[in-house]
């Protein structure tokens, strides 16, 4: 029989289950160094997100009798990066939480992949840290002896109990030192990834790689993160070029904190970016600019989530003033 | 106008705004005392009772007024009628008790900017009598109170751990902070509404014929 | 040194490159097809009003001869392509779809089928009028797809002036090689036609513009460029779709044309290499056009070329002749991006028709894939050559939000060149809601 | 920055206590106003336009009331001249620009019995403000309301085209999102320390 | 408590300062009544009410609203619209002091009875699944070029869920239901819908313009021009035009179940207020139970 | 026109008289402000009583021992009692035996979600700042109000040092808030790990008041001598 069909009758070959498949390659190694530096705490962390990000995914599409959407691959993105942000010795129940709020609240609410207004993954950490601000802020040092024999004691707290919180082994992150102590980590630490803080966060030098990877093979755009970058690297250079003993230098604002993992992969998710290309510009000067005022006069260390969720919400807006001019418009308007 | 006027009093009048026409949970009136003070049960309660207080005083006195008042003065009348019975409410609760006062903050003084009370006063006081008017005020502010209610003890309970200022999860509870906070306010409401919007759906389904609805049908033919 | 060739060729913004497919034919000379037993020639095979038949039933008619008269001046004469006997005058289908008036002739087997007598043109003796009059006499349209009738485009309105005739040589769909064929072979005949034109349209100038994976061709066409000073042949890069004429004019000449406007009002006559080429021959001869060179290809054609066609053939008879392999069932007239399936074997090749290409099963069965909602991805945005929006006009589309797309987000420029349902990566069939939502508000336009 | 600084208060008002978002003021005609983007700006310009009468009005009359010694008129005064300003507004603009008074609609009169307007007043007369530290507060207060309705509004036209589950439609769809504004809008808490 | 002068005074003072307010608003809400006070006719929110709101357009304004402005103006007749129930329209008739036309009543009539069952396929669609979509590919995969492609455009835009579909994948108009909005009429592709008035009983199912055997080769109900209708029928009421039965409903007073009896396909039928329609006796039988797809054979090399 | 159309539109374009409005505005607010005043009136003394109360337990919660409180101003003219509109204002309060305890100011500063409202209490004799109690804050639950909670934090006002330096116009050492676990000074609030900021406010608040008036304040603490006669406001 013949086929009636519509043009184009060819496609191009990259599918969205795939451009997921090569986002979730692209944050393995990052989770193995996770693991590395974390131990076992941080692997346990990983999974028990990931799969609460999964299984909240499947509920859903039973609730709402719906095929299963696991296969397009983003919920384990969501689940990966989500526990990517969380500090190493988060209570593996408050792990299960988030995930959950990230699929259901981020995610299913909105019908599904495509939806979101909101990243899932940082909506559900947004939740979490308002809901357990102290387990959230409480940083273990990276690259501990017995870390992979141990678990880091707060992780395995029981379920709705506060976590047992262990002042000995708690530390700083970077930015928080410098924001409450006035003390800078030296960039070799950041930049390979030598200093506690989140999970994924901590070597810059790996995200950038991973990141250069997906723009390079073309599953994600380049404009967001340049744009982050280059405006939080400008911002933060003024402010450093008026006062250098009170505010850091922009290497150390790139390197710190979770500037780079926000700016290589959660900024750029699709779902929650402007789709114009100009509004990929001002979404990331917005992004990268809010960050660092937070950081710098906000009440808390680290700014790029927060930055991140209100550059989301002003999506709508970016979108209705840099939707792109029309082949022809111009001329068109000097005939009138 | 061509319906009559209808002046019966039924059971309607009352349980109407307790559940068909919930000043909260159906009509969305009187959204910011909901929000703000019902992060312990006490204050919902404290709220509740007050606004019921001032809804009932304030619409029988226009319900005795209604055929005195010209409706070029209307709005003017019935707020200085309603914020003359919030003033007093605010008096009774400082004397009664500060702590109480100051855990309410301004915002027993904004229950006179309640669009539940205004709306009652103009769409029910100012057309019925004052015996049917004050039955359907204790009905809002029953439906009212219990909406708060309903905010509070969720709120509190997962917020702190307690009910009624009782502990009741025990001392290692892990408080879920951010139902205290602002955004736990809007997040307790909206899911209360899609628990009601989940049962209505299922009682729907449950009864609905095997037709489909039409609304984006072309969409998710398309799209999903 | 090949990749320093990106730098070489200019091209215009956004677009799509596509892997070109066209090394099966570009090699094969054009070759001529016999005639098929029966013709069905459609009354209209253009943009525009219908031709009006000037035959019976049982009427016999020599190749050549007019069997259906112009109606009016957006309209154009047809020619038999054949000569025979009249059969019927009936409803035919056609690749648009609805049925229409379709005049069908049994060819005389046997016969020579020799072109019959006609009176030839004094081309330098004529005036501009009486040239466009001898253009819409030929029958000719743009064989380059739209099917416009050409002597429209040479009547250019009041008051604006043409100093450049583009000769448009990009043929940027993959698999055809006409274009790419009748430069090689005839380019002679083809610099003939554009300077006809040219003097029609009192240009100035005349520039081809070529895509560079055809290099032999524009070889041998500078080969042939002595004595016609006036002709350009510029390179430009392979870049879909760069065939578009107003991307083209905005490449070769950096002038904009206006949106919803057209090329005379930024003082462009584009014409396609093939509708030149015919007119070079048809033109002094004042002949009619009667035939066309396709190329044939696709997975499952087995005998692929570049054949010259007797116009009304059916698609049967031509699948009948260069055969095929695997279960032929994604017929396309046209190119891959732009072209249209047809419905039923018993269509004629028109026309405006460039190509027939035949996919069979497996090449069909790797493009399905599942269609996921927008995930806003942008690679639509950054394809679209029209600086359009195809995410949010998608979505719109999806919620019948018809007004919206077109009064904020420029439907009505869009030209469907599939540059976004092509990168989609949650495969939603841009182009066809696009052009669903255009039907709409063309109706609705209409009953207003 | 100094807590009693103009750009202090404007910001306090305008992010960081953003009336809408972290104080739960002005919540009914955010959620019923927030369906159009044409609309929500409007009805934020209109409501910052009344917000700034009403602050200059409560400051006057405060003025009045402090001379007297009758502050415990202070609530009933307030309203009544506030709710008075708005009518006189409406009124004026259904007259001279009907457009503008039909694409409020019935919500002009819902600007009057706003949280937003009333606490506002209260507010500045609690916190003492002078003159300009008021009007300082209101534009912060009216441009938090219309930073806020603007952003729900965007995103509630922008789930138009979703998909959405039959569940969260409607109300419940715009609490949650008024949640997750808030949640991101706690990004701003103690800014300017 | 006693009275002490102190309160007293401030007595005196609270009520003379609030009379004072009180007169002032007064006044000043007096002064923008007289000069700010816009006239607009009460009666138009009135009758707003008492309309459907549907806003579907049937009455032939935009939308309830300005039908109701209409309506009050004296413009339009309240039996225009044909959502309302007659009772309703009686109220604002009565509330107005005008008369109610009853309008004929029209309802949405299909003109092919092609389902899946009778009508053949000729290619396999595959895209959108929109009568719209399919119909601008080739005009769809059936065999014959008008037929209903049954992709359900029109149940979609129904407001009035007045369109279901058989199992053949045949609209089906619910009488009751449909208020002649017109919305299907302007929906269809194929232009298979139209707004009949329920007295138009004698009834054309079919589009189709091909002739004879070219018509019958892709479906068991066309009509094939066989004109044995028309000589059954009064003089002139059908005719032939471009090989389709046409009526002239100006003579539907000559109307009666005569002209369907010897139908071949019964493709012309008589219908019954929301009765399924009546085919002729001597039309063949439709056997078939499920749908059928032809496959046109493609050559072989 | 039908008479019912007439009358309707007769009915809507009649306009009410202004008298009417005047006399129906006036007199709803008259007899409003008379309904208000009069509650007021009435619930006067028992919410001064609360407030009173209120205060008390305040100010007896910062300062031990005290039974019985004063309030006082100190204005350009010097020491006056009672609340004085440009002065700055605090209680003294003094013992059973009519002694004086301690002074206790008001105070607030910029916390993490609003402002800090305290009242702090001065021991003139160790000249130190003996401890704080919050009169309104929006801290979060659970961390800001640590504070309160969290013994460390409130061991450092115990004894509070609040010196007056030697050119009696501020603070000989000003009151900061250090990194948790690095206090090292008597004047040094160590802060709360978690609750850095509102810990950082306190001290702020504390400071802030403190520099300005006690260099002020410590020329009249001989004056300050309880009189049992005075009304109590
Ligand atoms: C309604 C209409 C009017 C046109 N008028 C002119 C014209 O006046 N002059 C001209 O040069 N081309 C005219 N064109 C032709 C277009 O410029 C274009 O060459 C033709 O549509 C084929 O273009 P395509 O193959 O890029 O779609 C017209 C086309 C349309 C559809
Ligand atoms: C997306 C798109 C791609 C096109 N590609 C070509 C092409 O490759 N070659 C060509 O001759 N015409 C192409 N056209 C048609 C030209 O725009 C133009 O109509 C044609 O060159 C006019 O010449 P004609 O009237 O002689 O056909 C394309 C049109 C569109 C919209
Ligand atoms: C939801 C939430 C509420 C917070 N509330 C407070 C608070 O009330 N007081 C405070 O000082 N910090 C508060 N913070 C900020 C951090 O807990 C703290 O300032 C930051 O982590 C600095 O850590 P440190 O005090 O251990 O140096 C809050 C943070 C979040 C996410
Ligand atoms: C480059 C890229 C980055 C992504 N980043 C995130 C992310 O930060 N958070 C998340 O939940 N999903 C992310 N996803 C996955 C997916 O877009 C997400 O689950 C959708 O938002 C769900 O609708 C990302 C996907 C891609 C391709
Ligand atoms: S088909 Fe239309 S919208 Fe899509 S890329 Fe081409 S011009 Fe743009
Ligand atoms: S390419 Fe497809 S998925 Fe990506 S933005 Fe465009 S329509 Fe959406
Ligand atoms: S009647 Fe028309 S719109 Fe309805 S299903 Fe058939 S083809 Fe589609
Ligand atoms: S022949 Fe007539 S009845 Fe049959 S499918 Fe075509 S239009 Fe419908
Ligand atoms: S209750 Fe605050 S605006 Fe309605």
């Amino acid at each position: 029989m013949i086929e009636l069909r519509t043009s184009p009758h060819v496609k191009g070959t990259l599918s969205l289950p795939q451009i997921m498949r090569h986002v979730v390659y692209a944050l393995l190694p990052i989770c193995a160094f996770a693991v590395y530096q974390f131990g076992l705490s941080a692997l346990a962390l990983l999974i028990v997100v990931t799969l609460s990000c999964v299984l909240t995914e499947l509920l859903f599409n039973r609730l709402a009798s719906k095929n299963t959407t696991i296969h397009d691959n983003s919920a384990y993105i969501t689940g990966i990066l989500l526990a990517l942000t969380l500090p190493p010795g988060f209570p593996l129940w408050m792990g299960a939480v988030a995930g959950f709020v990230a699929i259901a609240l981020g995610k299913s609410l909105f019908g599904g992949i495509g939806f979101n207004p909101f990243n899932p993954a940082l909506m559900g950490r947004a939740f979490v840290q308002a809901a357990f601000p102290v387990a959230i802020t409480s940083w273990t040092p990276a690259a501990m002896n017995d870390r992979f024999s141990q678990f880091i004691p707060s992780s395995l707290s029981f379920p709705f109990a506060l976590p047992s919180v262990n002042d000995a082994i708690s530390e700083a992150t970077p930015l928080a030192l410098h924001k409450f102590e006035a003390t800078t980590t030296s960039f070799n630490h950041l930049f390979f990834g030598f200093s506690s803080g989140s999970l994924g966060e901590t070597s810059s030098l790996l995200i950038m790689l991973c990141g250069a990877y997906l723009i390079l093979r073309g599953m994600m755009g380049w404009r967001i993160p340049a744009a982050i970058l280059l405006s939080s690297a400008v911002l933060s250079g003024l402010f450093y070029l008026v006062d250098n003993s009170q505010y850091p230098s922009p290497i150390f604002m790139l390197t710190s904190g979770g500037l780079m993992l926000g700016a290589l992969f959660m900024a750029t998710d699709p779902v929650s970016a402007p789709v114009t290309l100009k509004g990929m510009w001002v979404f990331g000067f917005l992004i990268g600019i809010l960050t660092i005022i937070i950081r710098l006069f906000g009440g808390l260390p680290e700014g790029i989530m927060y930055a991140i969720l209100l550059a989301n919400a002003s999506v709508p807006l970016i979108e209705a003033v840099t939707q792109p001019r029309k082949f022809g418009w111009l001329s068109n308007r000097d005939e009138k | 106008m061509p319906i009559k006027e209808d002046h019966s009093i039924t059971a309607d009048t009352f349980l109407d705004g307790v559940w068909k026409d919930n000043p909260v949970f159906v009509m969305l009136l009187g959204m910011c005392p909901v929000l703000a003070v019902t992060n312990s049960v006490v204050n919902a309660l404290a709220m509740g009772i007050a606004t019921t207080f001032v809804l009932i005083c304030s619409s029988v006195l226009i319900s005795l007024l209604r055929k005195l008042i010209p409706k070029e003065v209307r709005i003017a009348t019935y707020i200085v009628i309603i914020a003359t019975f919030v003033t007093i409410t605010d008096y009774v609760i400082q004397a009664i008790s500060l702590e109480l006062y100051n855990a309410l903050g301004a915002f027993i003084q904004l229950i006179v900017v309640n669009c539940m009370i205004l709306g009652r006063a103009e769409a029910y006081a100012s057309k019925n009598k004052p015996l049917k008017t004050m039955i359907n005020g204790l009905g809002m502010g029953l439906g009212f109170t219990i909406a708060l209610l309903c905010l509070g003890s969720v709120r509190e309970l997962l917020g702190n751990g307690s009910l009624l200022g009782f502990s009741i999860f025990g001392a290692q509870f892990q408080p879920w902070v951010v139902m205290i906070l602002p955004p736990g306010g809007f997040f307790v409401l909206g899911s209360w509404l899609l628990l009601f919007n989940w049962i209505e759906e299922r009682k729907k389904n449950n009864t609905a014929t095997s037709k489909v609805s039409h609304a984006g049908a072309a969409a998710s033919k398309g799209a999903s | 040194m090949a990749f320093l060739d990106i730098f070489k060729y200019k091209t215009f913004e956004h677009g799509i490159h596509l892997k070109d497919s066209k090394d099966r034919t570009c090699d094969q000379a054009i070759r001529r097809l016999p005639f098929s037993p029966i013709l069905i020639v459609p009354l209209s095979q253009h943009f525009g009003k219908p031709a009006k038949s000037i035959v019976r039933k049982g009427q016999e008619v020599v190749r050549g001869e007019v069997i259906a008269q112009s109606d009016g001046f957006m309209s154009v004469p047809i020619h038999a392509p054949a000569s025979g006997k009249i059969k019927e005058i009936e409803l035919f289908p056609t690749a648009r779809g609805p049925k229409t008036e379709s005049i069908v002739i049994e060819t005389w087997a046997g016969a020579s089928q020799r072109l019959g007598q006609t009176e030839a043109n004094n081309i330098s003796q004529m005036s501009r009028e009486e040239l466009i009059q001898a253009v819409q006499n030929t029958g000719m349209v743009g064989l380059g797809g739209a099917g416009f009738p050409t002597h429209v485009k040479l009547s250019v309105p009041e008051g604006y002036s043409i100093d450049t005739l583009v000769v448009n040589g990009c043929e940027c769909e993959p698999y055809l090689t006409t274009d790419h064929r009748l430069m090689l072979e005839h380019p002679q005949e083809l610099l003939q036609g554009i300077n006809m034109l040219m003097k029609t349209l009192g240009a100035k100038q005349a520039i081809i513009g070529i895509e560079d994976n055809k290099m032999d061709a524009i070889n041998a066409i500078k080969n042939q460029l002595s004595g016609f000073e006036s002709i350009h042949v510029k390179v430009v890069k392979t870049h879909y779709p760069q065939g578009s004429e107003k991307l083209l004019i905005k490449v070769l000449l950096g002038r904009e044309v206006p949106s919803g406007g057209f090329p005379y009002q930024v003082g462009v006559v584009v014409q396609n290499i093939a509708t030149l080429r015919q007119l070079g021959v048809l033109l002094p001869n004042n002949q009619g056009l009667i035939e066309r060179v396709i190329t044939v290809t696709g997975p499952g054609v087995k005998k692929p070329g570049n054949y010259l066609v007797p116009l009304g053939t059916p698609i049967r008879f031509l699948l009948d002749y260069v055969g095929f392999s695997g279960t032929a069932n994604h017929l396309i007239l046209g190119g891959p991006m732009m072209g249209s399936t047809v419905s039923s074997l018993d269509v004629p090749i028109t026309k405006p028709v460039s190509g027939l290409l035949v996919f069979n099963e497996q090449s069909v069965e790797k493009e399905t894939g599942e269609i996921y909602p927008c995930i806003k991805c942008a690679r639509c945005v950054e394809a679209c050559p029209m600086f359009l929006n195809p995410s949010m006009l998608g979505q719109l589309a999806a919620k019948r939000e018809y007004e919206s797309m077109q009064e904020d987000y420029n439907l009505m420029d869009c030209f469907e060149c599939g540059c976004c349902s092509y990168v989609c990566p949650s495969n939603i069939p841009l182009v066809q809601y696009f052009r669903i939502s255009k039907s709409v508000m063309r109706e609705r336009a209409v009953s207003q | 920055m100094p807590t009693d600084s103009v750009s202090f208060i404007f910001l306090n008002a305008f992010l960081m206590n953003n009336f809408v978002l972290a104080l739960f003021l002005g919540i009914c005609p955010f959620l019923g106003v927030s369906g159009k983007l044409k609309t929500a700006w409007s009805m934020g310009l209109a409501t910052t336009l009344v917000m700034l009468i009403s602050s200059l009005s409560a400051y006057f009359i405060n003025q009045l009331l402090v001379y007297f010694e009758i502050e415990f008129l202070r609530l009933i005064c307030y309203i009544a001249v506030i709710a008075s300003a708005v009518q006189l507004v409406e009124m004026s603009m259904k007259k001279f620009s009907p457009t503008l008074f039909r694409a409020l609609g019935i919500f002009l009169p819902l600007i009057t019995t706003n949280c937003a307007i009333l606490g506002l007043a209260l507010f500045q007369t609690f916190k003492e403000y002078n003159l300009i530290q008021s009007l300082a507060y209101s534009t912060g207060a009216g441009a938090g309301f219309v930073l806020a309705i603007v952003l729900m509004a965007g995103l509630r036209e922008k789930l138009e085209l979703a998909n959405l589950p039959n569940t969260s439609q409607g109300a419940a769809m715009s609490l949650m999102l008024a949640g997750m504004l808030s949640l991101s809008f706690m990004g701003f808490a103690g800014l300017g320390n | 408590m006693e009275f002490s002068s102190e309160s007293i005074n401030q007595l005196l003072l609270t009520a003379t300062f609030m009379a004072g307010l009180g007169i002032f608003l007064a006044l000043l809400l007096s002064f923008a009544n007289r000069y700010l006070y816009v006239f607009e006719d009460p009666r138009i929110d009135e009758v707003e009410e008492l309309l459907p709101h549907a806003n579907c357009g049937a009455c032939g304004t935009p939308g309830c609203r300005p039908f109701a402005e209409a309506l009050v103006a004296r413009e339009v007749d309240p039996g225009l619209c044909t959502v309302n129930a007659i009772e309703m329209n009686q109220v604002i008739a009565d509330f107005l002091g005008v008369e109610v036309t009853q309008h004929e009543q029209l309802v949405a009539r299909l003109a092919c009875a092609g389902g899946s069952h009778v009508a053949h396929t000729r290619a396999n669609y595959e895209g959108l699944k929109t009568c719209r979509a399919a119909a601008l590919v080739s005009g769809g995969g059936k065999g014959c070029s008008w037929a209903c492609l049954g992709l359900e455009d029109c149940g979609t835009v129904c407001d009035f869920d007045a369109i279901t579909f058989n199992k053949f994948s045949l609209p089906v108009v619910d009488a009751d239901l449909c208020t002649a909005c017109g919305d299907c009429v302007a929906e269809c592709p194929k232009d298979l819908f139209s707004l009949e008035p329920v007295a138009h009983k004698l009834w054309v199912a079919c589009n189709n313009k091909d002739n004879m055997d070219e018509s019958e080769a892709h479906c068991d109900v066309a009509c094939n021009a066989c004109n044995r209708c028309v000589s059954d029928a009064p003089e002139g009421l059908i005719t032939i035009q471009n090989s389709l039965a046409t009526i002239d409903y100006s003579k539907n007073g000559l109307a009666s179940q005569v002209a369907i009896e010897r139908c071949p396909t019964g493709a012309i039928v008589w219908k019954d207020y929301n009765s399924e329609s009546q085919r002729g006796h001597q039309s063949h039988k439709i056997i078939r139970k499920e749908p059928i797809h032809r496959i046109e054979p493609l050559p072989r090399a | 026109m039908t008479d019912t159309e007439q009358a309707i539109i007769a009915m809507a374009a009649k306009k009410t008289s202004s008298l009417a409005m005047v006399i129906t505005l006036g007199l709803v607010a008259m007899l409003s402000g008379l309904l208000v005043v009069i509650t007021w009136q009435l619930t006067l003394e028992p919410i001064e009583k609360n407030k009173r109360i209120m205060i008390e337990k305040a100010i007896f919660q910062v300062i031990a021992d005290a039974q019985y409180r004063q309030t006082y101003a100190i204005t350009n003219k010097g020491l006056v009692s009672g609340e004085q509109g440009d002065g700055l204002p605090f209680y003294a309060a003094f013992d059973k035996t009519g002694q004086l305890k301690g002074i206790a100011i008001a105070s607030a500063a910029q916390g993490y979600a609003g402002m800090v409202n305290l009242l702090y209490g001065y021991d003139p004799v160790c000249e130190c700042i003996r401890g704080f109690s919050i009169i309104k804050m929006a801290e979060t639950p659970g961390l800001g109000d640590k504070i309160l909670t969290d013994e460390k934090f409130l061991t450092n006002f115990k004894a509070l040092d609040a010196r007056i330096d030697s050119d009696n116009n501020a603070l000989k050492n000003a009151i900061v808030s250090v990194k948790h676990g690095s206090k090292s000074n008597p004047w040094e609030v160590d802060a709360i790990s978690g609750a850095t900021i509102t810990s950082k406010a306190v001290a702020k608040a504390i400071n802030q008041s403190a520099q300005v008036i006690l260099p002020k304040l410590k020329p009249y603490i001989s004056q300050l001598i309880y009189t049992p006669v005075e009304k109590q406001e």
